[in-house]
């Protein structure tokens, strides 16, 4: 529904890509790992290789938790805007279709976070 | 012209409020009043006779300066003897002076915002009941930010954290969730203003936070916050009484306007139960002594109230919001979840995080059996014990956030804790994200709107924390010294451990001497 | 049963007079003490009427003197001279 | 374990906030007033636009054609804050309670000829439209000012042309009763004699520049008329044999007024000691609306001075110059 406004109503648009740089920004959760209390978020080069996320960014996010090091990643499951979806680790963020503000999770089956707890 | 002006008749406070008020105001005929109120009719709000309005309290000015003059008296004599007896020294642990500087930077300068809110109003209603009831709100409401800030000048000259409290409500990644919360409410029309404020601000916020949680800080020895936070919420006693009013006079006005309420009461109750998150973590996490937990504090002061309120709303046709369902059972959840977000987050805080002692623990075990050891005491001890093995846990990397009430992404669906709640939409070409149906409701409603909201991540990543002299080209940038910088936030002062901090340092120390000589 | 109405007031020789009037004029009146406050609720209704304050204080009241005193409360106002009632319509 | 706190000596890390030392030049001792004003208003990052104005922000310093470096220099000789506002209204209102009691226990209403009282009535209660007016056009200057420091005068303000409206309608009740109320309403609506002011009243009613409307009506407007209604008639009333009771009935007005013309003075002082443009902007509106002011006030004043008021009223004008002069504001009839 259109805002209900006394005039003609401006469009500005706080965070649209043209404001960062060439990057887009992506958010990748983790599920059943709530250790990190929300997903992160970080603006990358579309020509970014996706195996670099995760080899060259993931650790430095990620790592602090004892599961991360025990993930075996051609088992995770990814699920891109809540449904099932598979990367191409040696293709870009841009050929893997990943736009800006896009949304990804992945699912570790058989890490279920601190003592089973999804922490 | 006859005029006895002996033997009258002694007024009642209504008839004497009502010549004193009712028939100031007049019908302008130089300027149409199309003009002069301008805002009154976009809304779709329809109102047919403004003298319909009842005046819940009938206090003339007079009356007003008298009464609140006395208040101030007592406030300012608490006040004084509190610092000039160094009462901050006698609070039971200075962990609980965090929730003050919460408090300070959060709350005190929306204080300010309904002020000014509340000025705009009381000029837009074109109805003379109404517009003073909003004006003496928009004096009362200054009140409550200059007491608070006098009654916190005193810990700002002992302690970190309070010292640059307006400029870090602009400036600092989750002082945007009370912020916005408060632009939302000033830029939206006089009536939907008066909803979010009048109800969710004053019924469903301040209640929670002036009661059980000012009663806490009487509990933990601070006479000062005691003093000033029960003499403000007198002044909500109003508040919330003319918010009320409106409403009701809002849905006895046209059967046209009951759809629309109700679009506000289900969005603003929604706007206050996210921003209360912050109130929820300070009663179960920061007080060092504990007068209830949240959820005891949530199902007496939301609960039972919220419950006798819509029975009584009914008869207009006006039902509890949906979101009302969630809040029952997130009432279970948000604290924890709050505190370990601060917890891992105080690196870029400016106010200090700790682990609950295992006694609390156990305390926050038998207030919540449900859900504290199972999901939450596994998160706490793990951190302990990589804390005690010299691991402490930041969080370096930035958190995604939820678009309209800006906290990040940290809730669990309603039906699974372990799983963080995605919502997700798309405007104009661009996705958007939520942290639950009723904020993804919002957005949907007014895209247009929730676009602009300055998310201090995607700020961040723009470029727009830095201070003008920063150079990110420079091989030894670092971001996150520099946004702190931006914030004016005292890296290793302001933030960080509790444990370790000058805070806790001088307050032992201060403390000491006054056991020896 | 109907729903509660509750007023709290900070702890003072001026609020306990004026509970002690709202318990007289109020059967039914239950009473919970927290720190620094005290909360009076009761079921559908509750009245301070001034002349009872009056007697319990052993002064003149004015009902708008409550202003000094309370610090919240729930239910819809109807305030005259001589008595200031909380209740819900239903 | 018994702590001695008050023995404790205890070094502060800081005396004040860091955004009022910068302002008062250095770490030092803050006062109440200060702390309590400066930079409350936020000024950079707001969310949205407001759904009623979308074309500013939330504040938004373009809203007047008046422009400040710092908006804060703006500050309030009285240094009110909150709390000593309200004491300082408390003590007016505690004399004005006193005189108004002292006239109705005594009924000193009743020793007044009935011509004058009712002439009083005549003068008097129609004020009480003009004052919720004054509170309307200084509740827009509270809102839609910019910085703390003018916009919380400018509520105390609004707040005290409420509080007068209220003590005017007392007079109308206590020189006369309730249909004196009506009458004053219906005089104000269509009484030949006060449509200047209602007009000018209802034209400030829709500027947009909210500094102009400060001229308009705080300066200029307030400024000839609460010298002729608690000066110029007061004394005439007083001589035809109104005695003081006028006077004690009016005593919060006129000192309202001589204590609120330091904070109006200071703002007009200081933001036209900014510049050459601000100063020939305030300039200009004065030109532009003392004649309407001055044609206005003497509807009322004609009541009473007849055929003297023309001269009455270019008195006031001269006192009201010479007033600006002092503040470095040049008064020309014409602009």
């Amino acid at each position: 529904m259109p805002v209900k406004a006394i005039k003609d109503y401006p469009l500005r648009v706080a965070d649209s890509v043209d404001k960062f740089h060439g990057n887009i920004m992506l958010f990748v959760g983790w599920d059943q790992h709530l250790m990190f209390c929300a997903p992160f978020a970080w603006a990358l080069p579309p020509a970014m290789r996706f195996g670099d996320l995760i080899e060259g960014i993931f650790p430095a996010s990620f790592g602090a938790h004892p599961d991360f090091a025990l993930i075996d990643w051609s088992k995770v499951e990814w699920l891109k805007s809540g449904k099932p979806w598979a990367p191409d680790v040696n293709k870009s963020l841009a050929e893997n279709g990943l736009g800006h503000k896009d949304c990804l999770r992945f699912r570790t089956p058989g890490l279920c976070g601190i003592k089973g707890s999804g922490s | 012209m006859d005029m006895p002006t002996t033997t009258k008749k002694k007024l009642g406070i209504k008839e004497k409020y009502a010549l004193m008020t009712r028939g100031l105001d007049w019908e302008t005929t130089y300027q149409p009043m199309d003009k002069v109120f301008p805002y009154a009719k976009f809304e779709g709000i329809k109102i047919h006779d403004w003298d319909k309005w009842e005046d819940p309290f009938r206090l003339t000015m007079d009356a007003y300066w008298k009464y609140q003059a006395e208040k101030e008296r007592k406030l300012y004599a608490i006040l004084d003897a509190f610092n000039q007896n160094n009462g901050h020294l006698g609070i039971t642990d200075a962990r609980y002076v965090n929730t003050l500087k919460l408090f300070l930077n959060g709350i005190s300068p929306l204080e300010y915002m309904a002020h000014r809110g509340f000025a705009h109003v009381g000029r837009q209603f074109p109805g003379v009941g109404p517009r003073v009831a909003c004006q003496m709100q928009s004096l009362d409401e200054m009140r409550h930010a200059q007491t608070q800030i006098h009654s916190m000048s005193n810990y700002n000259r002992y302690y970190n954290g309070f010292h640059s409290f307006p400029e870090m409500l602009q400036k600092v990644w989750y002082m945007s969730v009370p912020r916005s919360f408060f632009d939302d409410a000033y830029t939206s029309g006089p009536f939907e203003f008066m909803v979010a404020i009048g109800f969710s601000f004053e019924y469903v916020l301040t209640n929670l936070l002036f009661v059980p949680f000012v009663s806490g800080a009487a509990y933990n020895g601070d006479m000062g916050a005691m003093t000033f936070g029960f003499s403000a919420q007198s002044d909500e006693a109003r508040h919330m009484t003319l918010g009320l009013e409106c409403i009701r006079f809002m849905l006895e006005q046209d059967p046209d306007n009951i759809p629309i309420v109700q679009k506000w009461i289900d969005k603003w109750t929604w706007r206050g139960i996210r921003v209360l998150t912050l109130v929820a973590m300070m009663m179960d996490y920061m007080l060092p002594k504990k007068v209830m937990s949240w959820k005891e504090a949530w199902e007496i002061y939301f609960e039972e109230n919220a419950t006798a309120l819509f029975n009584d709303l009914a008869r207009y046709g006006i039902k509890m919001p949906d979101c009302a369902k969630q809040a029952l059972i997130d009432k279970e959840h948000i604290s924890h979840q709050a505190w370990a977000t601060f917890y891992q987050y105080s690196a870029v805080s400016n106010f200090h995080g700790w682990l609950p002692s295992s006694e609390e623990m156990d305390w926050l075990s038998a207030k919540y059996p449900d859900t504290f050891d199972q999901y939450y005491r596994p998160r706490f001890e793990h951190w302990a014990k990589e804390a005690a093995e010299g691991r402490r846990f930041y969080n370096t990397t930035l958190p995604q956030l939820c678009q309209v009430c800006q906290i990040p992404m940290i809730f669990t669906e309603p039906t699974d804790p372990t799983q963080i709640c995605y919502r997700e939409s798309e405007f104009e070409g661009d996705k958007y994200h939520f942290c639950s149906d009723h904020c993804k409701n919002i957005f949907d409603d007014e895209p247009e709107k929730y676009v602009q909201a300055w998310l201090p991540v995607q700020q961040i990543y723009q470029g727009n924390c830095f201070m003008p002299d920063a150079d990110p080209t420079k091989p030894d940038f670092n971001p996150i010294e520099e946004v702190l910088r931006y914030y004016n936030l005292q890296n290793g002062r302001d933030n960080m451990d509790y444990v370790g901090s000058e805070d806790e340092a001088n307050f032992r120390a201060w403390r000491q001497t006054s056991t020896q000589n | 049963m109907a729903d509660n109405v509750f007023i709290a007031f900070q702890t003072s020789d001026e609020s306990r007079a004026i509970v002690e009037a709202i318990l007289a004029d109020n059967p039914g009146t239950t009473v919970d003490e927290q720190p620094a406050m005290v909360r009076v609720i009761r079921p559908g209704s509750l009245t301070i009427r001034r002349e009872t304050v009056e007697e319990h204080m052993g002064r003149d009241f004015d009902l708008q003197e409550l202003q000094l005193y309370l610090i919240t409360l729930t239910g819809n106002i109807d305030e005259t001279d001589d008595a200031f009632t909380l209740a819900w319509h239903n | 374990m018994q702590l001695d706190l008050r023995t404790v000596t205890v070094k502060p890390l800081r005396q004040t906030f860091t955004h009022v030392a910068r302002r008062i030049g250095g770490d030092k001792p803050a006062s109440r007033y200060q702390e309590g004003i400066y930079d409350l208003q936020a000024t950079i990052n707001f969310h949205y636009r407001p759904l009623w104005a979308p074309e500013y922000e939330i504040f938004d310093a373009s809203r007047t054609a008046i422009v400040m470096a710092d908006w804060y220099k703006l500050l309030d000789p009285r240094q009110f804050y909150y709390g000593s506002y309200t004491l300082a209204r408390a003590r007016m209102q505690e004399a004005a309670e006193a005189d108004f009691a002292l006239v109705e226990d005594r009924d000193l209403a009743a020793a007044i000829p009935p011509a004058v009282r009712e002439l009083a009535l005549r003068l008097y209660v129609p004020l009480r439209h003009l004052e919720w007016g004054g509170n309307t056009n200084c509740m827009f200057m509270a809102a839609y000012g910019f910085g703390t420091a003018f916009t919380s005068p400018a509520l105390y303000h609004a707040m005290d042309h409420l509080g007068m409206a209220q003590y005017l309608t007392r007079v109308g009740l206590t020189l006369g009763n309730e249909a004196a109320l009506d009458e004053a309403k219906a005089a104000w609506i269509e009484g030949a004699e006060w449509q200047g002011l209602r007009k000018y009243v209802e034209d400030c009613f829709v500027l947009s520049d909210w500094f102009e409307l400060f001229i308009a009506h705080a300066v200029v407007l307030d400024g000839l008329l609460f010298p002729l209604f608690y000066g110029e008639i007061d004394t005439r009333l007083a001589g035809m044999g109104a005695g003081a009771v006028v006077t004690m009935l009016t005593r919060f007005e006129a000192e309202w007024f001589g204590e609120s013309s330091r904070w109006t003075n200071a703002v007009v002082k200081l933001a036209a000691a900014e510049s050459e443009a601000n100063k020939a902007r305030i300039e200009g509106w004065i030109a532009q609306y003392l004649p309407l002011a001055r044609a206005a006030v003497e509807g009322p004043a004609g009541i009473i001075f007849g055929a003297e008021t023309a001269g009455v009223v270019d008195q006031l004008v001269e006192q009201f110059s010479a007033r600006l002069a002092k503040l470095g504001i040049t008064v020309s009839a014409k602009g």
